[in-house]
């Protein structure tokens, strides 16, 4: 289902594939039909230019300049920086970070400036501002190119955090990202950019975007509910595929957008199956499992038929070594185990 | 002794000496307020004896320039022409502020001043940011950072010199050196032969001015200014002064050698313009008591302007983060 | 109880002060000791040999010199890389940053390198750092001089976190901070410096430690259990005094290091008491009080009584003005509250 | 032509030249490795055409010295003498590699080499506290940070220079400027005339060198480390050559000019020691050729000990975070 090949050259898309774009092929798409309707929308990152080491800035380059698509040093205080500056200076910037852990330098310039500038000046200045972050483990990157450190921007005030797990979210989540007046950030799991997804017609219209803040029922079911985000939805409707068979009816809910949070459609779920289960490759302390977790048993405490659980990176660097890195992940294997935990077939 | 100035200079020099007595006179309000425990927080942070700094340069701007400030930066968002009743009710957190008593980093997006200075040297690379836009919208804007000597050992002070150089910004990189980072003296921290000799690393052209020189500043700034407006890309000023009150207010400075803050006031830029206006006859005694009486009035009335605004309401705490 | 007159002159202590000894002078006496004992322990931080801004490393210049207490430049990044460099090297770095807040202009030093070395190199290097970190609101300070980050690097992997709350604590954890070989941030909460507690003859006693990991139960109760830091714990024992007129037995809990987290004592507390609050001014979503809920929940779902609650900053940055600054960090009225609404007294 | 070496002098460039020989070698087995998808995981970022570089720092250097490797950083681990066999076993992500599978970062702390280069600037802050811990322990030891013509556009490159010339530290900022940061040719992104030359803004001596003469290498680097030693400090040098195969070995470099990648090629710093040491009848071909089969048969026997060993126990995931 997913790509781990991702620093090996593409398969020529198979037949059944043509009209299944890649979630690379929609934030490319996105990108572009923003940047063709608002002149203001530029972007900043190294190497976008001339040879996007994921390939999602493809193309754009040619069609925009490189005045619009701008390769930027290895600097990236001063671009993360300059991108706040334009984006009060009226422009519409779009920063790419080849791996998002690198947000670790320049993370000042993100929840200090970008985040909070809005705030200190009493609502004077606006910083439209979106940032891309290549995230999550599965390709053997290592400890420093393979997190997912959404929850830290999730704690921080005045961020918004977008992860597509589809490529019609992928696109429909980045135009609104890229029209939204805030600070946004988009984790784009690095697994997920050259996987294929069915859309639907409306993938095409130029003016289909996606509000933030409304979660997808991505499968109805009544016994258990559970929360997945990006590569590990995927992995989840598998299991709730298998587990059907087993007569356990799983919902499974995509929430699109950590920031603003869908809380309502999750605790509404909850109240309907009583049991909760949150997959996600963050590390668990303090990640956005126990945050889902903690809503949810502050709003629905009396529906709860047994004690939500949730998955996710113990709290370990990802290992570089194969086995080792698919030892700290959740897998097909621990969502199943777990599910069946919670309706009590464990 | 006269001189041969047009009215026009005449006028100009005159206002620059008023622009930094207000700055001083403000700042001493501010400070007063804080030793009166009229205000709370972080004790003030007084440009005293670098007025020259922010007035010279802030004279070389227009409309449509921007200037980035630090947390020594009421200077500049007085030079720039803020009305010091909103600056001071801002300074005393109160709903009439410039950020409706949000934050001490003064801002008014109208005149082009974006408070700043919470974190070092935070402002350098946001400053660079407006100067992308400013050139990429086709303006012929500039965008000045003010930061300290201190800052100019941060990471983010070099990042944004060189991303300047390469896309050729309308950047104004404006070291104020006051000669300390809190307790550090430069020296200490910088053994290049001064600061503006970094900026050949950068490839940018880099000038050294001294500081409590009002007219030299506002003509080193002019000219890195209408380098920037044609084109030409980025300058870094190093504008050498003194600082004399301390970094914040409260701070009693008993780690500077005897002597040196008293000689630092002996060599106060608004003396120093104003001795040179009585020398040349433009500006008496008399005229400039009554400029001292009028910026005395002005920062009365604005003192009692902050006084009477009342602070934010609490459910004010939860908005202005999102737009 | 607190001190938020940080920027103002001292007051001179009163006579029945005269034995209780301040936070601040509790890790003044901590790092002196330490420093004596073993030479290899160091200091690097802004102003820290000429006038401490918080005075926490008063003294300590004339003693050990200015090798051993290094005034640093304004350049975070090379001083906590030059820590985490030292530190490999066999010395004992600690680090201390004027205010908490601008470690976001380091972090990646702090959590990509000092945090993963070692287990990147397979174990071959060890980083015994201590990083102190002035927190916290109450005193006017802002946006960017306020906040109390502890959530994010319990997130992260591989450091050691540590909130005194007393000046026993800050003796006792400083002590165990420096001889620990990890990465320790030490979080010292502002208002805390020059508030004076009792202290026992062992506080005296330069062989004086405190495990980390292990929670103080400061106050027994039946009722509920609440589970405060810093300041927030003594609002939260005044609370709990005052409650008990009221009929209402609150155990308090102090968890002191955070990671590692003395869960089992959190737990057992809940056990009995059925009940629980977390309360912390960390901001709240995914900060620590819903990773203590999730932790309680998971373990001790079947004793729980009512929805455990949790207090915190609602996710706004810290505002200047004081009224406002009140309005987003819990106190004392909240506190109690949440305590009658969990035992259904509200 | 004959020559007029020494014994010593001989076997130390034959020396140099069979470890630019083994670096190459070792690395284009990894290379070879991953393209038969032996491995995965991020590809090999090779130093093909550099490999003067480390052998000449590292021929200068002694034991206790330290060196930060960069994602480029196989040269320095094989020129401070680590077995290739280890090496490469990490680079397989193997039980037996130097960090037990853990990252290839390849680390030997015996040898003085800490394996870093996952985050591009972040060895050279460290690389300068290990300097302070050389320097505060009474040794006369050294340390020295590699890192590319990119990474000097970095902050922590700027802050680090900074302090080591405050505090005078032992330590040489090597900077290995291949030409380029992955797609950006380095004279779009640095506007110097040298990344040398930026030692001035610290008040270090800055120096530039032919970084494809292993024996002006190693000059520059003695003369940097003897500086050091005797309490000298920092010193920046920056040794040029040309990155030939590519930022990482899956990289088809399509942005460069035709041409570029053939002549650098041409100039590589083997084939010109080789060649030199051939004409001065050092080495001629036969010798030459044993050196290259015992290099190749060395790599040989270190590719079957990588495939042999097994890749660490899934429970080692959650080992050697903590002390
Ligand atoms: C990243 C960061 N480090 C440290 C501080 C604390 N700090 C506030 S002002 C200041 C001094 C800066 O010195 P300089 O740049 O020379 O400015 P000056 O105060 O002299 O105007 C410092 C270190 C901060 N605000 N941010
Ligand atoms: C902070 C950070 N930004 C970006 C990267 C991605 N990256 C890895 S290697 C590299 C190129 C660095 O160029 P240079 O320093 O010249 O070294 P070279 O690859 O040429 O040896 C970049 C940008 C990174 N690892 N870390
Ligand atoms: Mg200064
Ligand atoms: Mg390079």
């Amino acid at each position: 289902m997913f790509d781990d090949r991702l620093f090996r050259p593409g398969a020529a898309p198979s037949p059944e594939d043509r009209d299944r774009p890649s979630v690379r092929a929609a934030l490319n798409a996105a990108m572009r039909e923003e940047m063709r309707r608002d002149p203001l929308v530029f972007q900043m990152g190294e190497d976008i230019a001339l040879a996007s080491p994921f390939g999602v800035t493809s193309g754009l380059a040619a069609e925009f300049g490189r005045e619009r698509i701008r390769d930027a040093p290895c600097s990236e205080v001063a671009v993360l920086g300059a991108a706040v500056g334009a984006a009060i200076g009226g422009m519409r910037p779009i920063v790419e970070f080849q791996f998002g852990d690198f947000l670790s330098v320049a993370i000042d310039q993100l929840t200090h400036q970008a985040a909070m500038l809005r705030y200190l000046t009493g609502g004077q200045v606006k910083v439209p501002l979106v940032v891309r972050l290549p995230c999550g483990a599965g390709q053997g990157a290592g400890s420093q190119h393979s997190q997912s450190l959404y929850s830290w921007f999730v704690h921080a005030p005045g961020i918004k955090v977008v992860l597509p797990a589809t490529a019609m979210d992928a696109k429909g989540l980045m135009k609104t990202a890229i029209r939204d007046d805030n600070p946004v950030l988009v984790f784009e799991h690095k697994q997920l950019y050259r996987s294929r997804w069915p859309v639907t017609a409306e993938y095409a219209d130029p003016e289909f975007v996606i509000p933030f803040g409304r979660a997808a029922i991505r499968r109805t079911g009544h016994d258990v509910t559970v929360v997945a985000t990006l590569t590990l939805l995927h992995h989840t409707l598998a299991v709730a595929d298998a587990l059907a068979d087993e007569g356990i009816s799983v919902e499974v809910i995509d929430p699109r957008t950590l920031v603003p949070l869908d809380t309502a459609t999750i605790v509404d779920s909850v109240r309907r199956t009583g049991r909760l289960l949150v997959v996600d490759e963050a590390y668990l302390p303090c990640g956005i499992q126990g945050e889902v977790m903690a809503l949810v048993v502050e709003r629905a405490f009396d529906a709860l038929k047994a004690a939500p659980r949730r998955l996710g990176n113990p709290g370990v660097p990802v290992p570089f070594a194969p086995p080792l890195e698919a030892a700290v992940i959740p897998d097909a294997r621990r969502i199943a185990e777990a599910i069946r935990a919670l309706v009590g077939r464990a | 002794m006269t001189h041969s100035l047009t009215k026009a200079d005449v006028d100009e020099r005159v206002a620059l000496l008023r622009t930094m007595l207000l700055i001083r006179a403000v700042e001493n309000a501010w400070a007063d307020a804080y030793f009166a425990e009229e205000i709370t927080g972080i004790p003030p942070s007084l440009s005293t004896g670098q007025e020259a700094i922010a007035t010279g340069a802030c004279a070389a701007l227009a409309d449509g320039d921007f200037v980035f400030t630090t947390h020594r930066g009421q200077a500049p968002q007085i030079a720039r022409g803020l009305e010091p009743r909103r600056v001071l009710a801002e300074l005393y957190c109160r709903r009439d502020g410039y950020n409706k008593g949000k934050s001490y980093h003064v801002t008014d997006v109208s005149r082009g001043v974006i408070g700043m200075g919470g974190v070092v040297p935070a402002q350098i690379p946001v400053a660079g940011g407006m100067a992308v836009a400013q050139k990429m919208r086709g303006t012929d804007r500039v965008s000045v950072a003010f930061f300290g000597d201190g800052a100019s050992n941060e990471g983010a002070f070099h990042e944004t010199a060189n991303l300047a150089a390469m896309w050729t910004l309308p950047l104004i990189l404006l070291c104020e050196n006051n000669g300390y980072c809190i307790t550090q003296p430069v020296a200490d921290a910088v053994k290049a032969p001064s600061i503006a000799s970094r900026a050949a690393a950068y490839g940018l052209p880099g000038v050294c001015v001294d500081g409590n020189d009002v007219l030299a500043v506002r003509e080193a700034i002019t000219a890195a200014v209408a380098r920037a407006r044609t084109g030409g890309g980025a300058t870094l000023v190093e504008a050498r002064s003194e600082r004399v009150a301390g970094h914040l207010c409260h701070d009693r400075q008993g780690y500077r050698p005897a002597g040196e803050i008293d000689a630092a006031r002996g060599r106060c830029p608004i003396e120093r313009l104003r001795g040179a206006l009585a020398a040349a006859q433009i500006l008496e005694a008399d005229a400039y008591a009554r400029l001292e009486a009028e910026v005395a009035a002005e920062v009365a009335d604005a003192v009692a302007f902050a006084r009477a605004s009342p602070f934010p309401a609490t459910h004010e705490a939860c908005e202005d983060l999102w737009a």
